[in-house]
């Protein structure tokens, strides 16, 4: 999928959905636990291996969250943050709500994974509201998550449907969290976030030149350390 | 004090005009479908909710609200793809949305519960739902200042209670009940078992009866 | 032991111990959640009616606490805050410190029962302390008992050993809450307190004038609307 | 990550001096003996303890203290018939004294837990532990603000675990072992029996595995 032996890596196209859920799945360190927020992100679930031993929180009060629940499987009971029916694994564990985000907020979760709509050169993270007047808002658990995770990853396409980059100076959205984002895997590079700006460690159908000119903040590539 | 309550009707007889009512309950899983619509049932008007969401489709919370009963929503995800009744009101100006984080809502019942009466959280710093609100820095991070959220009554499912009120839950219908019971003043508890006194194991009871006052039996 | 026919009662000679533990015993309105201080409250364990169905906390994590374990119920992991062992009864629960103190600082519990060095006319509560420099200083669960409980009970002898009434007009011992106290149980009389001052509910071998004589903060005989 | 360790000598080798290390246990009851041992053994010095107490007699904690390896202790009650070692560093100045009510205590481990950067207690207000610290009304209350109590390490007793590290307590044994396990950075737990994973039931767990690193059996 991506060539290893650069600093910067390539492939030769863009990453579809699944790919990159692939490659998220494939950079979470074994024994992590993880929150998968709703839409995209959930879709990494599917590529966790077993040998990494992921363990996998749910902030609706639940550690050890298994696949979706499918058939008989089905208990209305057992649900995820995203109200999908899903399944426990063995060593899982139930809390309520209170100690559910004591979890997060107590930085105890090594890595979410959120969508976006911006996130900016420090880590800003914009991803719950558009900021339109009539908009009704609707936060749910994405500011708890975005600042209580050691990590937080972003999953998106890296333009908007008018080609705007989502990776931006400074968020026009509303803002979920402060400098709280580390990583963002678009379709087209996966991108490090910090307080010292943005670096570029894969790209994806493009070089870094043709990426660069996508974006509005300076990239450069990224140190070869990264996993 | 506790009194096992025969039907949901007189379960929520109580409620006033005006009452600030908890509601349990994630999705549908630890919903109390029955006591909700017992409440809608007993005509009080002019309520403060405080659920995660705001009403979805058209039944329970959703119907309470299309009727006009409901006077302010404190929730974290008003906004669902069937929330039509909550959207409409909202839009229309009928109705008060105090919008709070997932997990500063959960710490705020959980504070009125414990007698907390304020304290500091990083979550919704330097966002818009932090505008007005005291921040500080502490532990080297901006955090916002929050209050507990008292209740009058609190509505919640539990699986099972015992003959002193100790309640046991099922899965993640866990979420909110054990929160909102402690935050309340008066707390009722729709169950699908009540069991003799001594019949659930006092290692694995979630909420201790002393944070409950009725129990009713929903089949 | 008292004649019930006065708005003040009284009987013919001071309490005992047991005799006062038996009056506070008798006080608590059925159905109640009650925590027990360590020493001289404890003893009202002894004369808790099973009709009165009063459930006992304990702070160190348990609630429906049973009576002192003898013989084989000795169990090192079922104690009580004063570290005795103590028994289990059905519809007991457990839970650790924070929830148990949330239990008491939410304002739970009915009524906790304290000893005390000195209550003031409006309620002050000295009873952890003793003021001398050279004192080491322990507090445990003291504060948060007196701060927490619906109805803060005391139970002491009216007169220090030199004689001294430990009802006062303001605490000179180092404060444990302030304005909690609302009932004074000693040998020679039961004391309401508040905000509004001290009243007389019951006296022991002494008239009202005989009580005043020995109170430094004016007595009123109480109405005869308590139980 | 976690770690099945063999010898408790091992589970607390790392603790360097300097460290805060919190122990649990109230009373004998879900005191770690044998790793309280350990850490005497080990060496480090200059701890800050978090614990109820402050050492009985002359066996685990006292120890410690006798042997002034502790700078500073934090506890809500320290002066106990037999807590001879402690008061004699006390009165010789040799350690440190931070006297915290008990549920205060409990609630500071807490809050270090659950990322809360302070929170209002009523507990303590206008006493002379309150002396010094930001007082305010709340819910009319004068209340008193408190900030949490992180630490390198905790040293807790459970009585069962699970291959992912999940543990059960048993009866008043509990007591301070969940909150500390979320406050510290690295939670070490002895227990008695360990039970493969799905062995304990999803339902009863108090403490997740995701506050434990390291877990020795002792007989």
């Amino acid at each position: 999928m991506s060539i290893q032996t650069a600093s910067i890596q390539t492939s030769e196209t863009p990453l579809g959905r699944d790919d990159l859920a692939r490659l998220v799945a494939r950079d979470i360190k074994p024994g992590s636990f993880v929150n998968l927020g709703i839409g995209q992100p959930t879709l990494v679930s599917n590529y966790l291996q077993p040998e990494q031993n992921i363990t996998l929180h749910t902030e609706n009060g639940m550690l050890g969250m298994g696949p979706e629940a499918t058939g008989d499987q089905i208990d209305g009971d057992l649900i995820n943050a995203g109200k999908i029916p899903v399944t426990e694994l063995p060593g899982a564990s139930y809390f309520h709500h209170a100690d559910s985000f004591a979890i997060m907020r107590g930085g105890h979760l090594d890595i979410c994974v959120l969508g976006a709509f911006q996130v900016s050169a420090t880590g800003d993270l914009a991803n719950w509201h558009t900021g339109a007047p009539d908009a009704i808002p609707a936060v749910g658990g994405a500011m708890d998550l975005a600042t209580g995770a050691k990590d937080v990853f972003v999953m998106m396409t890296l333009l908007t449907r008018d080609g705007a980059s989502k990776i931006v100076e400074a968020c026009t959205y509303p803002l979920t969290g402060v400098g709280c984002v580390t990583r963002v895997y678009t379709d087209k590079a996966v991108f490090l976030t910090g307080p010292d700006g943005v670096t570029v460690r894969e790209t994806f159908g493009c070089t870094l030149e043709e990426l660069q000119a996508l974006v509005p903040v300076p990239l450069t590539a990224a140190p070869a350390v990264e996993p | 004090m506790l009194n096992f309550i025969d039907t949901v009707g007189e379960a929520v007889a109580g409620i006033k005009d005006g009452s600030t009512v908890m509601i349990g309950g994630f999705g549908n899983a630890g919903q109390p479908f029955e006591l909700i619509d017992a409440l809608m049932d007993c005509g009080a008007r002019e309520l403060t909710v405080v659920n995660n969401n705001a009403g979805q489709g058209d039944q329970g919370l959703a119907l309470l609200i299309k009727e006009g009963r409901v006077k302010k929503m404190i929730c974290s995800f008003p906004r669902q793809s069937d929330s039509w009744h909550f959207d409409a009101k909202y839009k229309a100006g009928e109705i008060e949305l105090e919008l709070v984080p997932q997990g500063n809502l959960a710490e705020r019942i959980r504070a009125a519960g414990a007698g907390i009466g304020g304290f500091f959280t990083p979550t919704g710093y330097g966002t818009m739902l932090a505008e007005g609100k005291e921040t500080r820095i502490l532990d080297g991070r901006g955090q916002v200042f929050e209050t507990p959220i008292h209740a009058d009554v609190a509505l919640i499912k539990a699986l099972k209670a015992d003959g002193v009120g100790n309640l046991v839950y099922r899965k993640t219908a866990r979420n909110f009940g054990p929160i909102m019971a402690a935050a309340a003043k008066h707390t009722v508890a729709q169950v699908s078992e009540i069991v003799p006194t001594g019949g659930l194991d006092p290692e694995v009871i979630v909420t201790p009866g002393i944070y409950v006052n009725s129990i009713v039996k929903v089949a």
